[in-house]
């Protein structure tokens, strides 16, 4: 009967021996000669915050899904957003005014809920839900996560029929949170003459004027 | 006479005007000195040790393409500070099912051998703080305090990891401890004596004067050195006794604050040991090419003291260039298994460096010293230093340019993240 | 020599002061707030169970005894290596010659049984193969 | 901005460390505290802590592209050693234990910091059976930190948040430290 299977060649043991040596010596040599080659080699780093060309939020790729934002001059109510939303991270309360028009109660996303999958703005039929590509979002409390949208009473709940244009990704984050660009404000170019100004300033000069959209 | 007597000797005749051998106050005086020498050693031992974790720590970002600590301080030199002062105002720990004693008193041993070692370096031509007739000898007993300390955290911790970790680092610093003595015994059958100090005046400031250059024995005996060198230093990749994945801290788990700080300071310190024992058993020391030691003791004054730099200067640079080896070799070469680190030794290192010895034995005993063959073989084997080193520079050149092609590939790509960095 | 060895002392003296002068300072800035949680041994996040003062792997031992073999005879090697120039040189190679080599022979016959003996292995199945259930 | 959130604004928060109000700022005092918080924030020894995706992405923001190292940031395998703990992932009841223990293991000053959705506040797995609903509930937590998971650079900003948290405290009161949980 012969076996299936060859029997594991053994190799002499004197031979694999010196094998052992010399491939220790001829690998670490090879290896040692790889990594002093990376020292003449620039970084990959992005040196988030304040030494990159320009602010990492630019970097990013198109699709990328960052935190929520809704433009209420655009938002009719209609909830399908929250309806969608799988994990209830907003919630939109209206009530009616005595002239028949609506208006917002609250707007709140829940920023440390949500997981940004994006079915939400997909379900938004106005384009008023999006992401934005902000991601530098860590507060110090709780309840500092949640982003509350309605930011004065009576704002009331847009029409379908006459949409104003949807105002830039990313402008009502800045203009709703002050301390939010603080990152973006640390963002200075490393040499001036590229671009003029480091970025247009959001949240430098506070809230510019959110009533003129309603 | 010893360096620290003549300066006391120097101090007595100029600040008391008395006569040294006569004066009773001569040994609180020689007292103090040894105290501010110590002391000194003690602000090198912390002024290498901080800057050197710095750059281990730049050299790691570059060899994995990121930059390393670059915000405290102008490229990021004071972050060993930072770290210092943080770690001695962090809370002191110790776990309650610890044995007190042990546990508290491991710091003071490791860091204790490990100072002790700077007793017997030789930094230049007479500057040694005591060149004691046995450095060697000495060297291999104090730097196995150590052991006891890493043993005695281990122990002492009353946790798994850090007994584990402890018991594995004696089983490998006793196991490594072997080589290394056989590598400094060729080391010493060359040069006729155990002090250090001996050592560098047996070798000479030229290339084909050191020892490693001496004969292929001696060439082969360095890299056995330098090899249980950083397994004695607990260096990857024979860093067994701190594995992260196997036992998560090794020895020093439970250790918070300023002790822990001391074990890797001791660690850091370590590195800049082995480099210098081995820069003076077998690069030379410091030497000075062209310059016999001789010349430079009959010098006087300031030429004296720029000699004095000199050769400090040169033996630094070259310690300093091993300790930047060691610290490629970390970031270079994967962690050994605990089998393969006993086999390493035990068959490998042993029996190579037992027959290191034999080969340097019977060459100091054929071949005359200062004969044809000789020379021969001296010139051979810097030749073949030469060569290690042209190949090797090659061998960087020839990576750096395959990847730049690839680099260049990669540079038209329309990318979303910046395209890769081209070197 | 007598001077050389009380700097030896008073260097290792004065370096276990700083280490102790470093701690005690430290007592004075550092916070300490106890608890009997954080004086808890830790295994990641695990409770203990039991002590850490257990028998373990015997192959620890081992290896220490050879050690303690290799490292006295290398120690008596030495002072035959620090004079073996100046024998030498004075015609008497083959003394020094072959007193080392007789050292030498010593270690070779221990590592050469030691091997044999499959000691060196550390995976060793130390009850054999026949007798594991 | 009357109804705007300010919370975010970091000029708007209450301190962090109440000094009492005991003595007036001293030269002196102000100089050890800025000793000491610059040396706490620029060596934030973060534990090694990961129990789910998130993980991936802090194992990532140690990596080439998003260095933390630069910020003196590296992590450490030992709570004793480490002043930051980044509870990066789901936190199970079970877990819930450990974490709490963990962190009653780490030496003072130490900082919690939160790091994705489950860690805030259960995020996905909310409604599970066996999921805690935000680690919050079982240690105090410095910084939250959104993302499902987050992107290495958010996390990187709220690295430098901590750091901003360090700067604002008072070695005197956080010598006192927080007690333990």
């Amino acid at each position: 009967m012969v076996p299936a299977v060859p029997p594991p060649v053994r190799p002499n043991p004197v031979r694999a021996y010196f094998g052992n040596i010399r491939r220790a010596v001829s690998s670490t040599f090879e290896g040692m000669t790889v990594t002093m080659s990376w020292l003449f080699r620039r970084p990959s780093t992005i040196q988030y915050p304040d030494r990159t060309e320009k602010p990492v939020r630019e970097m990013l790729p198109e699709t990328y899904r960052g935190l929520l934002e809704v433009d209420l001059s655009r938002c009719t109510a209609c909830l399908l957003c929250a309806k969608t939303c799988p994990l209830g991270c907003i919630s939109i309360e209206t009530c009616k005014h005595p002239d028949g028009a609506r208006e917002f109660q609250t707007f709140d996303i829940d920023n440390g809920l949500c997981m940004f999958c994006g079915l939400c703005a997909e379900a938004c039929n106005f384009d008023a839900l999006a992401h934005t590509r902000e991601f530098e979002a860590s507060v110090s409390s709780a309840e500092q996560l949640t982003v509350r949208f309605v930011d004065r009473p009576g704002r009331l709940v847009a029409k379908a029929k006459d949409l104003p244009p949807r105002r830039p990704r990313g402008s009502i984050l800045a203009a709703l949170i002050p301390g939010f660009g603080r990152r973006r404000r640390r963002a200075a170019p490393p040499e001036p003459p590229a671009s003029p100004a480091p970025a247009p300033a959001a949240g430098a000069e506070g809230p510019e004027n959110p009533e003129g959209t309603a | 006479m010893n360096i620290i007597q003549h300066v006391a000797n120097l101090l007595i005749r100029s600040v008391f005007h008395a006569d040294p051998a006569s004066w009773p106050w001569t040994w609180l005086v020689q007292a103090v000195v040894i105290g501010i020498a110590a002391f000194l050693a003690f602000a090198f031992v912390a002024i290498f040790a901080g800057p050197v974790s710095w750059i281990e720590r730049r050299i790691a970002g570059r060899i994995q393409s990121r930059i390393g600590p670059n915000r405290v301080g102008p490229q990021g030199v004071l972050q060993w500070l930072a770290d210092g002062v943080k770690c001695w105002l962090k809370e002191d720990l110790v776990p309650a099912a610890a044995d007190r004693p042990l546990f508290l008193a491991a710091p003071y041993l490791v860091f204790t051998g490990m100072f002790g070692a700077f007793v017997v370096l030789p930094f230049g031509a007479q500057v040694v703080a005591a060149d004691l007739n046995v450095g060697i000898l000495y060297l291999l007993a104090i730097t196995s305090l150590v052991v006891v300390g890493l043993l005695m955290a281990g122990w002492g911790s009353n946790s798994k990891w850090a007994l584990f970790g402890g018991v594995r680092s004696a089983a490998q610093l006793v196991s490594y401890e072997v080589p290394s003595a056989f590598s400094l015994l060729c080391v010493v059958l060359l040069a006729g004596t155990l002090s250090t100090q001996g050592i560098v005046a047996a070798q000479g400031g030229w290339p084909w004067d050191w020892f490693i250059f001496r004969n292929p024995f001696m060439f082969a005996a360095f890299f056995l050195y330098f090899t249980a060198a950083i397994a004695e230093g607990n260096r990857t990749p024979f860093d067994l006794p701190e594995a992260e994945s196997e036992i998560v801290a090794g020895y020093n788990i439970e250790y918070s604050g300023m002790r822990f700080l001391f074990f890797l300071f001791a660690e850091w310190a370590n590195i800049w040991i082995m480099a210098a024992i081995s820069a003076f058993a077998f690069l030379g020391g410091w030497q000075i090419p062209g310059i016999a030691p001789e010349q430079i003791a009959a010098t006087k004054g300031w030429e004296f003291v720029g000699w004095q730099a000199l050769s400090w200067t040169i033996f630094l640079v070259k310690a300093t260039f091993l300790v930047f080896v060691v610290i490629q070799i970390r970031w270079t070469l994967p962690r050994l298994r605990v089998d393969q680190l006993m086999i390493t030794c035990w068959k490998y290192l042993v029996p190579l460096s037992m027959l290191m010895v034999l080969g340097v034995l019977v060459l100091l005993a054929l071949v005359p010293e200062g004969g044809g063959a000789d020379t021969i073989l001296r010139g051979a084997m810097v030749g073949l230093g030469l060569a290690v080193v042209l190949v090797s520079a090659l061998r960087v050149r020839r990576t750096f340019r395959v990847d730049r092609e690839h680099y260049r590939e990669m540079e038209g790509r329309d990318l979303w993240y910046p395209p890769y960095r081209l070197p | 020599m007598g001077f050389e060895f009380v700097v030896v002392l008073l260097f290792l003296t004065t370096s276990a002061v700083i280490v102790g002068i470093a701690l005690w300072l430290g007592r004075f800035l550092r916070p300490r707030l106890p608890s009997a949680e954080k004086a808890s041994t830790y295994e990641c996040g695990e409770r203990p169970i039991g002590s850490a003062w257990f028998n373990f792997n015997p192959r620890f031992y081992l290896f220490a005894l050879v050690f303690i073999v290799f490292d006295a005879e290398i120690a008596l090697t030495y002072p035959a290596a620090a004079v073996a120039r100046r024998w030498i040189a004075e015609g008497r190679a083959w003394l020094v010659v072959a007193e080392i080599v007789l050292f030498l022979a010593i270690l070779v016959a221990a590592l050469a049984y030691v091997w044999g003996k499959g000691e060196l292995d550390w995976n060793r199945d130390l009850a054999g193969p026949e007798e594991m259930p | 901005m009357t109804d705007t959130p300010a919370g975010r604004d970091p000029t708007a928060q209450a301190p962090l460390c109440p000094t009492g109000g005991d003595s007036a700022p001293l030269v002196v005092t102000t100089r050890i505290d800025d000793l000491v918080n610059w040396s706490r924030e620029n060596s934030i020894w973060y534990l090694l802590f990961a129990t789910a995706c998130c993980g991936i992405e802090l194992m990532q923001t140690g990596g080439p592209r998003t260095d933390l190292d630069r910020f003196g940031a590296v992590f450490r395998s030992s709570p004793r050693q480490s002043d930051l703990l980044i509870v990066a992932g789901t936190i199970t009841y079970k877990m819930a234990d450990r974490v709490r223990l963990i962190y009653a293991q780490m030496a003072e000053p130490r900082y919690v910091m939160a790091m994705g959705s489950c860690a805030n506040c259960g995020g996905l797995f909310q409604q599970s059976y066996s999921v805690v609903p935000g680690v919050d509930a079982i240690v105090p937590v410095d910084i939250y930190l959104p993302g499902c998971p987050p992107r290495p650079e958010a996390l990187n900003e709220a690295i430098l948040r901590v750091q901003d948290l360090m700067k604002s405290e008072h070695w005197a009161s956080r010598r006192q430290g927080r007690g333990n949980p």
